[in-house]
C-alpha cells in the first residue's frame, strides 16, 4: 500500500525517524516531535500537527510509524479527545485555543470526555438544563451531565450548556471547554448493566470557565456540538474492518470450538448473520472509499444502525448457542473499566453491553430521524418546541 | 385436542391479586437488585411468605399429602406474577419442579415441600430439555453417590436434592441433604435465579423413586410448560413499564410514547404479549387437563414466549434509552431472566425441532 | 358441544326443522320461514330474526341447521351485509329501516356492499370527497368510491357521504343505504395485482337517496362507520380455526409433497411460522373466549396484524420452497370472481392476494395506532386538520 | 482478498445514463405491464436499442471478437437500469449468461451475439444454483438431441439455445436453432422475464464446447453475481418511487411521509439499500477482476440482496396502500421481478448453505 503514499511524505517519515529513533527517544519527546514535525494528523494543517494533506494518507503514515515501534499517543483512552474535540476545536477554534489544546491533546498528555448528554437531555440534545452565567470574564457553570465516558481520566472537556433560557432551545446553548480540575467538576461512577462503570455522572457547581475557553460564538453552541457529533458518528462507523472481525468474529469461533451445541436452526441463523456482517463490512469499505474522495455525509448513520443491531443479534445468538454456559456470567463487581472491548471478556458480558450499541452516540431511532429527514428528503416531525423560550417549555 | 379454557377464573384473579400483595411488600426492586451484589438482607420473609403464609409451596400437592390441591392454571398464575416481580424465589424449581417429581413418590418429603418445611431441587442443569438427555450421578456401594452436576437452579436454596441416579434398571431419583453436597455458587448471568454447580462426593443419599425417568421428564416437561407463564410475566412487566414511562418522560417537548414510529414497536409488542397470553396459558392449561396435546403445547409456548420475553426486555431496555442502561432502574434484571429463562429447559430452537418431530414436519 | 346450547332453544330448532323440512321446502320460504322464528341470529331481538340470546349460541345453532342439511343464505357473497350493514342497521336504523332490510339481507335475496373509501380517503377515511346535497327529501349524492367489493353483485350499499364541508372534516359525513340499481351508480372493476378484479370502482353521479335511507343523525356519519368498521374487524379476527387450517396448511402441504426442495433453513423457518400459525390460533380462541363472556373490545386488532403478517411471510416462503414451480403463475387474465379464497389457485396467487391483508380493512399502520392509543393509552398523533373546516384543507 | 473499488468510474455513469435515456425513451411502465396481457407492441425497438444502438449486446466480448471489451463492472451497471425499468429484455440471459459461457469456445456464435444479430439462451431453468445439479438433454445418432428443460428464462426471445448436454466424457453444450424446438412459452410469475419450457425431439444440434461443465458453472456464477446488481435496481426504484409518493400523498392533512412510523421504515430500507449496493458492487468487481473470492463474493450478495429486493418491493407496495395493490400502478411488476429473482439461480437459502462450506461454517 506504501505505493500510494506519495514520495515526498514517505522521505519525510522516513527522514523523521532517523532523526528520532523510537526505541532510544523518550516517550512523549518523541511525540512532541512527531507532532511539530506535522506528521501528527497529517490533514491538520502546518504548525498544528499536519500538513495539509488529504485524511487518506493518515492511515498509512500511521501504520509506517507502527512498523518502526513508535510509541503510542494514548488512542483508546483519548478517543473523545482525538475523533471528537480535536476536529471540533480545529474547526471553530481560535488560534490561541488551537496552540493551546491541540498538542498535548494529540501527544495524549491530556485526556479528554465529554459534558453533553443530561438526565433531561439524551436524544434532545437540545434540552440541557446546565446553565452558564457570564461574570466578567468567566462563565459559572452548574448543572449535571451523565453518560460520560473517562471523565474520571480527564483533564479537558468538551461542555454543552445554557446561557440563554429566554430564547428557543437551539439559540440558547454555548459550547466550553471545560477544565475537569476545577473544584465544582464532581465526577461520580455510573453503573452500567453489565454491574461495571465504564460512564460517570458529572455534577457541576460554579464551576469557573473563563471565556477565553469558550469554543464558538456565545449562542452558536448547537452548530458547534453538531460538528462534534458528526464526527462522533463518522469514527463509529467508518473503522476498516477484516472479514469475520469483532463480534462475528466471536460468535464463529463459539460456533465451531462447540459443535456439541450446533442445531440446523442456530446454523441458519448464524449464516445469516454472517453474511449481514460481511455486507455490513463492505458497506463500510465503501463508504470509506466514498470518503475518501471527498464525499462524506451523514450516511455514516447507516453504519452505525447495523453495527447496533448486527452487535446485538450476534451476541444474543451466542447466548443461545452456549445454552448451559450461556446461564454464566464472569463477574458483577463494580470495576472501572480503562477502555470499552466489545469483544473481550465473555458472551453474557457481550450480550448485555452491547445493547447499549443502539443508544450511545445517538439512538436508533434519533438516527433513522437523521436519515430520513436528510438523506431521503421526508418531512420533519412537527416540532411543538421550536419558537418557544426554553424556559417556557414544560419538563 | 378440545378448546381449553385460556382465560382466567375469579379464584385465579384472586391468588394473582394476593400474590402481588406479598410481592408488593417483600421484593422491592432495589431488594432483587442487591442479590448481584450478594445482598439478600432486603428478601427476608419473602419465600415465607409466599411459600407459607399463602401456601404456594404446597399448590400442586393433593390436599391428602399436605397441600391445596390446586392445578398448574393457578401454579401458572403465581409464575406470572413471580415473573413480573422477578423474584428470587424457588417456585419453579421446588414447588413446581421437584414437586411434580415427588408427586409419584411414596415419600414424607412431599408433605414437608408442600408445607414450605423444606425446599428441594432436581439435581439437572437450568438448561435440560424436557426430552434431552439427562446427565446422572454414579452410585456406588451403600447408596454412596458420586458426581458433579454443573448449574443447577434452587440448589443454592434447597436443604434436599433431588439426583438422578443411572442405574442397572434405569435412572433412580435418590435425595440427598444439601448439607453433604458441595453446592458451590454459579456467578450467573441471572442472579434472580442464581445457579450453583453440585458436587457429591460418596455423599449418602436415599432411595425416593425407583424406575424415575418418566417421572423426570414430566417434573421438566412441567416445569417448561409453566415457565411460559414466567416468562409472560416478566414481558408483561417490561410492556406496562416502558408504555408507563414513555407516557411520562418528554422529549422534544412532548411525551416520547407519542412518537408513531415508538407507538407502533408497543403496539407490536402488546401484540405479541396478548399472544404470550394465550400461548402460556394453553400450555397450562394442557397441563392441568392431562392432555395428550401437552408436549405440544409446550413445545409452542416455550419455542413462541422465550423470544417474546427477550425482545420484550431488549426493548424495554431500548425504549428507556440510557435510564435502561443503568444498574439503579431495574429493567436490567429483566433482561437477564429473560436471557437466562430463553435457555432454561432448553433454547427456542430446541424446542421447534423437538415440535417437528410431534407434529410429522420432518426435514 | 350440543350440551351447552340450552334445552329451549335446542327444542326450538327442533321443532323448526320439523315443520320446515329443508329437504322439501322451498329455499327462500325456508329461510324466510327461520327468520320470522328468530332463529337466523339469535343475538337479535324478537321479530328481527332473533330471541335476544347470547351471541355465543350462534355457531351452535348454525351447526345443528347445518347438520340438517339447511339451504345457504349466500353467506359467502354477503359477507359485508351479514358482518358490517346488518350490525349497523340494527343498532342505528329506525323501525322502518330494520323491517325493510334486515330480512331480505340474511335471507340472501338483497347482497350488500360497502362505498366508504375513495382515491383520496383510504386510511383517513374521514377524509370522503363524495357530496351528498340535500334536495327536499332526498340527497342527491356524487363521488368515487373504491375498493368496493361485490358492487356488481350488490342490490345495496352502505354509504359515507359529506353532507357539510364547512366544519372539521369528522363531523360533516352523514351514514346512508344506498341502492345500487339507480341509474347513477357505475360500477367498473378494478383490476388488482393478482390480474383479476375482485374489487370495483363505484361512480355516483347524482345519485337519489330518499331521506329515509339516511342511516343515523345527519352529520353522524363518523360515529357511524366507526360501529360498522370495528365489526369488520372483529368478523376478521374472530373466526374458529383449526390447528394447521388456512395458510399454514398449504405450506405445510407443500413441504410435504415436496420432499427433494427440503433444506434445514427452509425447515427452521416453518417451523417458526409454525408456531406463530398455533399461537395465532390459540390466541384468536382466548378472544373468543373473551367475547362470549361480553368482553369485547379493540383487541380484535392484534388478530388482524398477526393474521396479515403470517399470511405474508408463509406465502412468501412456499413460493421460495417451490424453487422453479414458484417461478410459475396460473392465469393472469383478468376475471371477476365471486368470492376470494385466499388458500385456492395457486401459491403465486397466494403470495400476492395476501400483499391486501395488511391494506384493506385497515391497512397495519393504522391498526398499530387504534393498538397504541385505545389499548396502550398513547397520545394521539398530532392533529393538523381537526378543527379546520373540510373545505379549507390541503389536498 | 484485496479491497476492491466498490464505487462508480465517470465512465460507469455515463453508461448508465445513456442506458436510462434509452429506457425512458422505450421502456414505459404502461408498456410493459401490456406483456402480462401477451401485448408487446409497447416495446418495439427497445432490445434493438439497447443492444445493437447502444452496443449492450457485446459489452463482455472482447474487442477482438466484435464486443465492447468491457467488464463485469459495466454490465452490472446496465443490469441495475434494467431492474429498475423491470425491462424485458434478453440482456442476463443473452448478454451475460450465455456471452459468458461462450467466451470459452471458439464460435462465430459470439461475434453474432455481440453484434445483436443474434440472441441465445442457456438451457437451464432460470431457478438453477451455480454448483447444483444441471438438467441435460440426451444426444442420439447424429448428434441428434432430446428432451425437455422446463422454466428457462430467455428461450422465448432467442434464435440459438444453448443446450448442456450429458456425454460419456462430461458435459458438453450443442447449439439449437430454436426454429427447430418445441417453446412453450409459461405463464410465469415474472411476465418480464417469461419462461418457457423447451422440448427437444430428435433436434440437430452443432456441438459449440466439449468439456464444458466448468464454462457452464461459470455462466451461471455470472449471472448470479450479476443478477445482485438488478436486483439492487429493482430495490432502488422501489425506494425512491416510494419516498416520492409519500412525499406527495397527504392524509389526516399530512403528508404521509412526515408520519414518524413510515420514516422509520423508509430509513431501516433506505440502510438495507445501501448496503446491498456494496455487496453487488463487490459481487461485480470480484468477477470482474478474476478474485478467487468470487464465490464467497456472490453468494453473499446472492442472499442479502435476493431478500432485501424482496423486501423492498413489499415495503412499497404497503406503503403505496391501496393504489400499490392495483394493476395500473407499476409497482406490481417490481414485486413480481424481485419475487422471481429471489427464486433465479438459487434461493437465498441455498446461498446462505454454499457459503457455509466455503468460510468453512459447517453445521
Amino acid at each position: 500500500m506504501n505505493d500510494d503514499l506519495p514520495e515526498e511524505l514517505h522521505r519525510r517519515v522516513e527522514r523523521f525517524l532517523a532523526a528520532h529513533d523510537p526505541a532510544t527517544t523518550e516517550r512523549l519527546t518523541w511525540l512532541r516531535a512527531r507532532f511539530d514535525a506535522g506528521l501528527a494528523w497529517v490533514s491538520f494543517p502546518a504548525g498544528l500537527g499536519g500538513l495539509g494533506l488529504p485524511q487518506a494518507l493518515q492511515a498509512e503514515v500511521d501504520g509506517l510509524f507502527d512498523d518502526a515501534g513508535a510509541p503510542d499517543n494514548r488512542k483508546k483512552a483519548n478517543g473523545i479527545g482525538l475523533g471528537m474535540a480535536a476536529p471540533t476545536i480545529l474547526r471553530f477554534g481560535t488560534d490561541a485555543q488551537k496552540q493551546r489544546f491541540l498538542r498535548p491533546l494529540w501527544t495524549g498528555e491530556e485526556i479528554w470526555c465529554q459534558l453533553f448528554s443530561e438526565p433531561g437531555a439524551g436524544s434532545d440534545l437540545a434540552a440541557v438544563a446546565t446553565r452558564a452565567v457570564r461574570d466578567g470574564d468567566t462563565w459559572v457553570v452548574s448543572g449535571q451531565k451523565v453518560w460520560t465516558s473517562g471523565a474520571h481520566h480527564a483533564r479537558f472537556a468538551i461542555l454543552l450548556a445554557r446561557t440563554n433560557p429566554d430564547v428557543p432551545k437551539h439559540g440558547g446553548l454555548t459550547y466550553f471547554l471545560c477544565d475537569m480540575t476545577d473544584p465544582g467538576v464532581d465526577v461520580r461512577p455510573l453503573r452500567q448493566i453489565t454491574g461495571e462503570a465504564e460512564f460517570n455522572e458529572v455534577f457541576l457547581t460554579d464551576v469557573s470557565i473563563p471565556d477565553s475557553h469558550r469554543l464558538g460564538a456565545e449562542g452558536a453552541g448547537w452548530k458547534v456540538a453538531n460538528a462534534t457529533l458528526n464526527n462522533e458518528r463518522v469514527a463509529i462507523g467508518g473503522r476498516a474492518a477484516l472479514r469475520e472481525s469483532g463480534m462475528i468474529g466471536e460468535v464463529v469461533d463459539t460456533w465451531r470450538t462447540n459443535p456439541q451445541r450446533r442445531t440446523p436452526e442456530l446454523h441458519a441463523r448464524l449464516l445469516g448473520l454472517w453474511v449481514e456482517a460481511e455486507v455490513a463490512r463492505l458497506t463500510g469499505q465503501r463508504l470509506r472509499q466514498k470518503l475518501a474522495l471527498g464525499q462524506p455525509g451523514p450516511e455514516g448513520a447507516t453504519m452505525k444502525l447495523t453495527f447496533a443491531r448486527l452487535n446485538q443479534q450476534l451476541s444474543g445468538l451466542e447466548l443461545e448457542l452456549l445454552g448451559e454456559d450461556g446461564l454464566r456470567y464472569s463477574d458483577w463487581s463494580m470495576t472501572r473499566p480503562d477502555k470499552v472491548d466489545m469483544t473481550g471478556r465473555d458472551a453474557g458480558y457481550r450480550y448485555l453491553r452491547a445493547r447499549g450499541n443502539s443508544i450511545e452516540g445517538g439512538t436508533s431511532e434519533i438516527l433513522r430521524n437523521i436519515i430520513a429527514e436528510r438523506l431521503l428528503g421526508l418531512p420533519a416531525e412537527p416540532r411543538v418546541d421550536k419558537d418557544i423560550p426554553w424556559k417556557e417549555l414544560p419538563r | 385436542m378440545s378448546d381449553l379454557d385460556l382465560l382466567y377464573s375469579d379464584v385465579e384473579d384472586d391468588l394473582r391479586s394476593s400474590v402481588r400483595n406479598v410481592l408488593a411488600d417483600h421484593c422491592d426492586p432495589a431488594a432483587v437488585t442487591a442479590v448481584y451484589d450478594g445482598d439478600r438482607s432486603g428478601l427476608d420473609g419473602l419465600w415465607k411468605a409466599l411459600a407459607v403464609d399463602l401456601g404456594l409451596a404446597g399448590l400442586l400437592v393433593p390436599e391428602d399429602r399436605g397441600g391445596a390441591g390446586a392445578s398448574a392454571r393457578e401454579a401458572a398464575v403465581v409464575l406470572e406474577e413471580l415473573g413480573r416481580a422477578a423474584a428470587p424465589v424457588p417456585f419453579l424449581t421446588s414447588s413446581v419442579v421437584a414437586t411434580v417429581l415427588l408427586l409419584a413418590a411414596q415419600t414424607d418429603l412431599l408433605p414437608r415441600l408442600a408445607a414450605g418445611t423444606s425446599t428441594a431441587s432436581l439435581l439437572v442443569p437450568l438448561s435440560t430439555v424436557p426430552d434431552g438427555p439427562l446427565p446422572s450421578i454414579r452410585v456406588g456401594a451403600g447408596g454412596r453417590l458420586t458426581g458433579t452436576i454443573t448449574s443447577v437452579a434452587g440448589a443454592l436454596e434447597a436443604d434436599v436434592l433431588l439426583v438422578p441416579v443411572r442405574t442397572a434398571a434405569g435412572i433412580a431419583v435418590y435425595a440427598v441433604d444439601t448439607a453433604v453436597a458441595g453446592v458451590v455458587p454459579v456467578v450467573s448471568l441471572d442472579m434472580t435465579r442464581q445457579l450453583a454447580d453440585v458436587t457429591l462426593a460418596d455423599a449418602a443419599g436415599e432411595l425416593v423413586l425407583g424406575d424415575a425417568e418418566h417421572a423426570i421428564r414430566r417434573a421438566l416437561e412441567a416445569g417448561a410448560a409453566l415457565l411460559a407463564s414466567e416468562q409472560l410475566g416478566v414481558a408483561r412487566w417490561c410492556l406496562d413499564t416502558t408504555v408507563a414511562f414513555l407516557k411520562e418522560r418528554r422529549q422534544f417537548g412532548r411525551a416520547l410514547g407519542g412518537f408513531q414510529a415508538l407507538k407502533h414497536r408497543l403496539a407490536d409488542l402488546y401484540t405479541g404479549v396478548e399472544s404470550m397470553n394465550a400461548a402460556a396459558r394453553h400450555a397450562a392449561a394442557a397441563l392441568a387437563a392431562g392432555d395428550l396435546d401437552l408436549p405440544v403445547a409446550t413445545a409452542v409456548a416455550q419455542a413462541y414466549c422465550s423470544d417474546l420475553a427477550v425482545t420484550a426486555a431488549e426493548e424495554a431496555v431500548q425504549l428507556h434509552g440510557g435510564i435502561g442502561m443503568t444498574w439503579e432502574y431495574p429493567v436490567h434484571l429483566y433482561l437477564k431472566r429473560a436471557k437466562a429463562d430463553q435457555i432454561a429447559f432448553g433454547t427456542p430452537d430446541t424446542h421447534r425441532a423437538r415440535l417437528g418431530a410431534l407434529i410429522g414436519l420432518d426435514s
